[in-house]
């Protein structure tokens, strides 16, 4: 092998040769500094391969010849080769990058350049303090000198600034040095590391402690922790994005690798420090990056809370153990390529606002690419920083550092607040100007060919990390799953026609059912339909949509997958993984509706702070496991189960949007596209209920301070019934009325799953199955007549119903299975409802239940009134059905509404059996049509007949006695003897139920949107006073530098 | 006409623009046509009693005379115990007081509703200004002779008629009914052009269809 | 309990009997109002010269497909209602379909009538009818609330859905009807009962001069004669679940025909002497006085 | 005693060199005051090196090479002393090209009027 040596040799070589260079061979400056980063970028790799593979095993290297304390020795093992790697790699990048402003300045900025990179590499590999010192202040000067490549004009006032507080750390670190030598008799790193639990007197230690606390406090400075930071923002905001790019990915590796040496010598002692900084700084960091309008700003803000967080991982390797690397490395690496992907990626735009990004807008790969990275750093799976927080929090919980998870997890969802609002911003807001993006593309291919880099290496990461945690966790890497890859797949066939697309889609879901229907016993086979064929059935309707549709069939399909690798998941891992697949593919689809930015972000939110409480109650659960199977959730040791309960109830009720969660559903659901309202409402919803269904199943009651948890739930649930429907009530757009229905419709399943008994559970499947089949339908036909009419407030259609028979015919069994009049489907939820509720205990919270029943009428015939029937509007008289592939599959919705309401059997009667092995009493028997419980009965298809007949025959003495009837138009209406002004003034539709909102409008105060709308208006000003720390001033940088010291020192209490 | 009733151009969803016609696109054109009772005579015969013994009245006072009309609901003249019923909507309607004079006003709005009852409806004249314009003979803004405008059945005479007079009339307009011969929506419609004539000639802002369904 | 093909005649006769029944009652009880104010009234066959005038009248008209189907919604409803309740207890020949459904279906039941003509007087495109039908939504919500909550505590008193298993437990005298032996449920559903029957105070739906008797303003002729039909049937049907409910049901014809008369004129002596209420007073009053009734019978159940 | 007072006055050094450093708001005298404390910490460096009445760490005639893990004071911190300075000299140096950048630029030297980043 070649010596690693070399990295540092060559660098040091090309730089030197780049400065006796002769004048006309300047051109050759540039190749030989990209040649010089390539070798050395080579060197760490060929390490890497070989340390991995094990054909080579980790070296020490004496500089001068003899072994240490007499000489400086560098090692090269596994973790110094990746970060070299990394280091390394991300100079060549940038160095590619900066392609045209290296040449402008000349082959001195690269031979900074080349010694910045080798002074990072030096940091990772040397094992000496002395020459760890020397590194670092080459890293400063090379930093000071390469700052000034930017074109920014503050970039000079923000490398003085980085000098100034520079100097104060070197002068702390080399005071630590050199008395922590004297305490030792060593530099070596490891040297120190054994010398210091033979010191021999108090004196001596305690000097040596001292010592160790200012070099360590002046390492972690290099780290950037809050509120010592000031300066390094004024870098990342000012400097070359190529530059930042090696000062977050590059130099933020080698401090912290740094630190990881110093803490050998510290020992434990210094964990608690470590850990305590580091999530300040990653919590404040990501605080502090809420209010960022400056994109580079933001980036730095966010590094600085990344960096925060690896060093509060270090921070706990006293119980993270083996795995520190595992996730600190995820952490980092996950960090370190998203950063210097995005800072690469912000070069490629002119304007410097967040909003400005939405040039990207319309061009699949950049944003491929930012979806790549901000997974990245929100650790979303499959990509490492996923498996990482896993384990992190599995470890925390295990050691009961609960205070510490929390703040992570708050960390983490303020991080992903603010990323994917910025996703937000570049797909839905509009460009700032003639975007001179695509000129970038085709002049620069040097620019965009690193981007594509550290998007490939992520998704390398994703598939590396996943095979370490498939050994980790004894499962097969998540990367390869089979659902999961055929979603992925789309991402490669994004350019043949939707239709194709679609059928792809179609046939998969379709196939994968058809593989596995075997799998599922009979709870699961409900559900297990619902996503694959239902999805199927709704994905019909996206035919109608023609060119390419870029981007809709990948998120989709990686929802489906999510959803399907849901129900098929036996461990906890599998299941969160899961549920964060399908949260993430939902909320791009969701994301596509034209208006739904703000919505889509508060949904991805919501869903993320329920993940994470979900990732908290698994991990609580696991006691120190990494996973578990999720049947021993039965098992959880007393004093954990009731908040493991509690904290996976919460998690999934974000889902199911229960009430006080529930801001996001109408939103979301209401502006997402025609085709993908009846997905997320009629499919999604249901994901969230599975998991209480898994939940209940195996937790079943608990207690927590003597309440009886599912008792709380059943309340919730009512009260979710109840306002759900009321505020379906006051809506005028129709997509916001379903979606608060879906709302009033999910509180009658979790109700019945509350009840804890045979009949509750039955009732829930029955909403499960009716709320999938007439949710999706009227989602498509208010769609489709959306679509037509260029409008979702009600009152501005009207009379459509001549115009538009099929969708009217589908709203109409829609509305009336949603209110359980008989004989369609939603009077078995009824019935079993009741029947329920009779074999319960609890007697109150019906009464809100009842309340919220009779409230659906009211939205739902002002759903079909205002919408078929009352006055056509003049704009709407040539308004078409809507288009076929839109009506079919309501069609077959409705032949399902009508089948599931005669033989609700087929569906019910096998999940009934099943029941029974949890719930043993209270079944219903099936002989024959009649369906018999122990209080009532009831014979659907029965029902369905004598209906029929009495319809028919009245209907057919009508007919006979009013055969002449003349059809009239829609002003043939007795008006007190006028006539009607305009159908605009005659269709009563706007405010509709005015008298109920004098009786009951004060129940829909949105006291819940102006609770959650606190919250963040109180982060944004917490992230605001931050903001007022960083004045701008060196001197005061450097003050804040030295009274973080201060603090720290008396925090420690050496 | 008015401005709501002109034709104009407006552009739908799909950015098309196209024509509308409120009085083609609002209101059903179809004229009136003439309705036969039951095949079987006995069946019209029931029918015309059924139609007697429940007597529907527009709750509609065109005049002074509607003042009379409310005595009758009450305990000293109980109209209903003769199957007699105030209705708010003409729909539901069969028989038209016009109560007292018409004012050419009026007139629009009792044809109106009218014409919005089913047949076979009934108009009864009260008073004699529904006869020949009574003390509002010369007024320029009286109709003089109700039945060129409405097909009357039965006047009832007196200005104003008491209330007896009317309970006597609404038992002449039963046996008229019971014989067959209260067809004025028939004649209506077998006239109804030369109807239209008279009622177009005083009514100069006619801004509704010939017959309004 | 199973179909038979005899069920189907004895189910007709029901409906002959209930909808002759319902004709006479309605025009005695306008004789009784009448006969209070010293007026004669109507005459007690009144009805059916109205029913058969209207189906006599020679024109119609039509508003399109729901409108036209509205009333039979309105009647499907108002015949369904009572055959899936037992109206005569004890009575195999007057179990009628009741074999199909308990009574939770019959609860649901009503709304389909309801449902289906709102539909079609909204398909008249008459503002009033739209007005009328937003008042009466309004005001069922309410309604309905304390009879469900009182339906519920009968349930668990009898711990049975089956409407003959209540009267069966309510034989063996007056004392042992849930009149007695439940009042505050009875109590509870009578209230909810004055808010179904569209009488004073609760009838400002229908508000003849303000908006033409709402809903049904556009229907007349044969519409109007189904809805006659109708409104014969479903004012007893309804108080056929009352009185098997609350008040013993009946195993006699005459019983039936006493006890539906008495209940229905609960509503009647209410209407007559209190003024109208808006649609907010109606909810408000129906919230404040009868539910709290239902929460108590259902928690002392 | 010496080696205590040279470290008591490096100390001293660094101290005034930070005070200055934290308190003037000229650029240059800030630049100075950073030279005073990086001569304060070289002398600290110094300092924790001496022995009393040892020897300079040159081998010659005078020390011999036998003896003179004896007789010779620690040689590493001279050692790290001399890299210190020249990293300290290339720190100043840096510095002052930025403080000429800057003058150049808003011509003036007040550290407070270089805050446009911020927050």
């Amino acid at each position: 092998m070649t010596s690693p040596l070399y990295i540092i040799a060559v660098a040091l070589a090309a730089a030197f040769l780049l400065g006796l260079l002769r004048e006309q061979w300047r051109s050759l400056a540039y190749p030989v500094t990209l040649a010089a980063l390539a070798f050395m970028s080579w060197l760490s790799a060929s390490w890497l391969w070989a340390l991995a593979s094990g054909s080579a095993s980790p070296v020490d290297i004496y500089t001068a010849g003899t072994a240490p304390p007499f000489a400086i020795n560098l090692r090269m093992a596994l973790p110094e080769a990746v970060l070299t790697l990394l280091i390394n790699l991300t100079g060549l990048f940038s160095a590619l990058y900066l392609k045209s402003a290296l040449l402008a300045r000349g082959r001195r900025g690269m031979a900074v350049l080349l010694v910045a990179i080798m002074a990072l590499s030096g940091i990772v590999l040397t094992r000496d303090i002395f020459n760890l010192f020397v590194f670092l202040e080459l890293v400063v000067i090379a930093t000071g000198g390469l700052v000034l490549l930017s074109d920014h004009a503050h970039a000079l006032s923000a490398g003085f600034k980085y000098l100034v507080v520079s100097q104060v750390i070197s002068i702390l670190l080399l005071i630590g040095i050199i008395f922590a030598y004297h305490a030792t008799g060593t530099l070596n790193i490891d040297g120190m590391a054994e010398a210091v639990p033979g010191l021999q007197n108090a004196g001596a230690s305690q000097a040596f402690e001292l010592a160790f606390f200012l070099m360590f406090i002046a390492l972690v400075a290099e780290l950037k922790p809050f509120p010592a930071n000031g300066w390094a923002l004024d870098i990342y905001e000012a400097a070359h994005p190529a530059f930042s790019a090696i000062f977050s990915a590059g130099a933020g590796t080698a401090a912290l690798y740094a630190v990881d040496k110093l803490l050998l010598i510290g020992g434990p002692a210094w964990l608690d420090m470590a850990t305590g900084v580091g999530i300040v700084t990653f919590v404040a960091g990501n605080l502090l990056a809420l209010p960022q309008s400056n994109d580079r700003r933001l980036l730095g803000y966010s590094s600085v809370a990344q960096i925060g967080l690896i060093l509060a991982v270090l921070g706990q390797r006293d119980i993270l153990g083996e795995d520190t690397y595992f996730i600190a490395g995820g952490l980092l690496l996950s960090h370190a390529v998203a950063k210097a992907g995005l800072f690469w990626l912000s070069g490629l735009l002119a304007g410097r606002q967040l909003v400005d990004w939405a040039d990207l807008r319309e061009r699949p790969m950049p944003v491929f690419a930012f979806v790549t990275f901000a997974a990245m750093l929100s650790g979303l799976p499959p990509f490492p920083g996923f498996y990482a927080k896993w384990e992190l929090v599995h470890h925390l919980a295990g050691s009961g550092r609960l205070v510490l998870l929390a703040l992570v997890l708050f960390g983490a969802l303020i991080e992903a607040g603010y990323l994917f609002r910025w996703f937000g911003y570049i797909l839905k807001r509009e460009p700032p100007g003639e975007a001179d993006f695509c000129r970038v593309i085709f002049d620069k291919p040097h620019r965009v060919l690193p981007v594509m880099v550290a998007v490939a290496a992520g998704w390398a990461l994703a598939f590396v990390w996943g095979e370490l945690a498939s050994s980790l966790l004894g499962r097969s890497n998540l990367l390869l799953a089979l659902p999961l890859l055929f979603a992925l797949s789309f991402l490669l066939l994004d350019w043949l026609p939707a239709w194709v697309k679609n059928s792809l889609a179609i046939a998969g879901l379709v196939a994968f059912f058809a593989a596995t229907w075997t799998d599922y016993d009979a709870l699961r086979m409900i559900f297990a339909i619902i996503f694959t064929l239902g999805g199927a059935l709704t994905l019909l309707a996206s035919y109608h949509v023609h060119g390419r549709r870029v981007g809709f069939y990948p998120a989709a399909m990686l929802m489906f997958a999510g959803m399907v690798m849901l129900i098929r998941a036996d461990t906890s891992f599998d299941f969160f993984a899961a549920w964060e697949l399908l949260t993430v593919g939902s909320y791009f689809l969701i994301l596509r509706g034209k208006h739904s930015e703000p919505h889509a972000l508060s949904y991805i939110l919501f869903s993320l702070g329920g993940a994470f409480l979900i990732m908290a109650g698994f991990a609580i659960a696991a006691q120190g496991a990494p996973q578990f199977a999720l049947a021993s959730l039965a098992h959880v040791a007393a004093p954990f189960a009731p908040w493991v309960f509690l904290l996976l109830a919460i998690g999934f009720m974000t889902k199911t949007a229960a009430i006080g969660l529930h801001i996001w559903l109408p939103g979301a659901h209401a502006e997402a596209e025609t085709d993908v309202s009846p997905m997320v409402s009629g499919i999604l919803l249901k994901a969230g209920l599975y998991g209480l269904m898994v939940l209940l199943l195996a937790m079943g009651k608990q207690q927590l301070y003597g309440i009886e948890l599912t008792h709380v739930l059943l309340w919730v649930a009512a009260l979710t019934a109840l306002l759900g429907n009321l505020m379906a009530v006051f809506q005028e757009d129709a997509k916001r009325l379903l979606a608060y229905s879906s709302i009033g419709q999910m509180g009658y399943a979790l109700f019945g799953l509350a009840l804890m008994n045979h009949l509750g559970w039955l009732m829930a499947l029955v909403f499960v199955i009716n709320h999938y089949i007439y949710k999706a339908m009227l989602f498509l036909a208010v769609g489709g007549v959306a679509k037509r009419t260029g409008t979702r407030e009600m009152y501005r259609m009207g009379g459509l119903i001549r115009l538009m028979p099929l969708s009217f015919i589908a709203v109409l069994v829609g509305i009336i299975a949603v209110s359980g009049v008989p004989p369609l489907s939603g009077f078995g939820g009824r019935w079993v409802f009741y029947n329920a509720i009779l074999a319960s205990d609890y007697r109150l919270p019906m009464v809100v239940l009842f309340l919220a029943g009779p409230i659906a009428f009211l939205y739902l015939f002002r759903l079909i009134y205002t919408i078929f029937l009352g006055q056509l509007k003049d704009e709407l008289r040539r308004v078409k059905e809507a288009p076929f592939w839109i009506v079919l599959p309501q069609m077959i919705y409705v032949a399902l509404l009508i089948a599931f309401a005669v033989v609700p059997g087929l569906a019910l009667h096998r999940v009934d059996t099943y029941l029974n092995q949890f719930f043993p009493e209270g079944g219903l028997s099936w002989a024959g049509g009649e369906i018999t419980s122990n209080y009532g009965y009831w014979n659907p298809v029965a029902i369905m007949i004598i209906v029929g007949v009495i319809f028919c025959t009245v209907f057919a003495w009508l007919l006979f006695v009013n055969r002449r009837a003349q059809p009239v138009k829609q002003f043939n209406i007795v008006f007190s003897a006028e006539r009607p002004f305009r159908p605009e003034t005659t269709h009563f539709a706007w405010n509709f139920f005015a008298p109920y909102r004098k009786a009951l409008g004060f129940l829909t105060q949105p006291l819940v949107t102006i609770f959650w709308t606190t919250v963040t208006d109180l982060l944004h000003t917490a992230g605001d006073l931050g903001r007022r720390l960083y004045n701008g001033n060196g001197q005061t940088y450097a003050f804040h530098f030295l009274a973080f010291v201060v603090i720290v020192f008396f925090l420690v209490g050496l | 006409m008015k401005p709501e009733l002109m034709k104009r151009m407006v552009k739908g969803p799909d950015g098309v623009e196209f024509e509308v016609e409120p009085m083609r696109d609002y209101y059903c054109d179809a004229p009136p046509t003439v309705q036969h009772g039951a095949y079987i005579k006995i069946v019209e015969d029931f029918f015309n009693w059924a139609r007697s013994q429940s007597l529907w009245i527009l709750g509609f006072g065109t005049g002074c005379g509607a003042i009379e009309m409310r005595p009758l609901m009450t305990p000293r003249f109980d109209a209903y115990r003769y199957g007699i019923q105030w209705r708010p909507t003409p729909r539901q309607a069969n028989l038209l007081v016009i109560s007292g004079y018409l004012s050419v006003k009026t007139l629009k709005r009792a044809i109106r509703a009218y014409e919005q009852m089913q047949n076979p409806k009934y108009v009864v004249g009260l008073g004699s200004c529904t006869i020949n314009g009574g003390m509002y003979w010369d007024s320029y803004n009286t109709i003089k002779c109700l039945d060129q405008y409405l097909p009357v059945d039965l006047y009832i005479t007196g200005c104003m008629p008491r209330p007896e007079a009317l309970l006597a009339g609404f038992e002449d307009l039963k046996k008229l009914i019971r014989a067959g011969q209260a067809e004025g929506a028939n004649q209506y419609a077998e006239r109804f052009d030369w109807y239209k004539a008279n009622q177009k000639q005083v009514i100069h802002d006619w801004d509704m269809p010939d017959y309004n369904w | 309990m199973q179909f038979e093909w005899i069920k189907i005649p004895y189910a007709l006769l029901t409906l002959f009997i209930v909808v002759n029944y319902g004709m006479l009652l309605g025009a005695f009880i306008q004789k009784i109002g009448a006969r209070v104010g010293r007026r004669r009234g109507v005459p007690i066959w009144q009805n059916y010269a109205d029913l058969v005038k209207n189906f006599g009248l020679r024109t119609s008209i039509t508003h399109g497909v729901m409108f036209y189907l509205g009333p039979v919604f309105r009647l499907t409803g108002g015949i369904g209602l009572l055959l899936f309740v037992p109206t005569i207890y004890g009575s195999e020949m007057f179990s009628n379909l009741s074999f199909a459904g308990d009574l939770i279906l019959a609860l649901y039941f009503v709304f389909f009538g309801t449902l289906g003509m709102a539909l079609g007087a909204g398909e008249s495109g008459h503002p009033h009818a739209a007005i009328g039908i937003s008042r009466g939504l309004s005001q069922v919500t309410a309604a309905e609330l304390p009879l469900a909550l009182a339906v519920f505590s009968v349930a668990l008193q009898y711990q049975t859905l089956s409407i003959t298993d209540i009267v069966s437990a309510q034989q063996g005298g007056v004392l042992h009807w849930t009149l007695f032996t439940n009042p505050l449920a009875v109590a509870a559903a009578m209230l909810s009962f004055l808010g179904s029957m569209m009488r004073p105070p609760f009838d400002v739906v229908l508000a003849p001069q303000e908006i033409p008797i709402g809903p049904p303003t556009e229907y007349h002729s044969s519409y109007l004669a189904l809805m006659q039909t109708n409104r014969a049937i479903f004012p007893v049907a309804k108080i056929v679940v009352y009185m098997n409910l609350f008040f013993g049901g009946a195993a006699s014809w005459p019983v039936f025909f006493l006890k539906v008369f008495l209940i229905y004129m609960v509503s009647v002596f209410v209407g007559v002497a209190f003024p109208r209420f808006r649609v907010e007073q109606s909810i408000r009053w129906f919230l404040v006085w009868a539910v709290p009734l239902g929460i108590l019978s259902i928690l002392l159940a | 005693m010496i080696a205590q007072l040279s470290i008591a006055t490096g100390f001293l050094l660094i101290l005034i060199g930070l005070y200055g450093a934290l308190i003037q708001r000229n650029i240059l005298r800030m630049i100075v005051a950073f030279t005073v404390a990086d001569t304060g910490v070289n002398i600290v460096i110094v300092a924790v090196g001496f022995m009393a009445g040892r020897t300079a760490p040159i081998l010659d005639a005078a020390v011999p090479v036998a003896d003179a893990a004896a007789r010779i004071i620690d040689p590493l911190p001279q050692a790290l002393v001399l890299t210190a300075i020249v990293i300290g000299l290339g720190t100043t140096a840096l510095m002052l090209a930025y403080a000429f950048k800057l003058y150049e630029k808003r011509r003036t030297l007040d550290i407070d009027k270089f805050t446009d980043l911020r927050g």
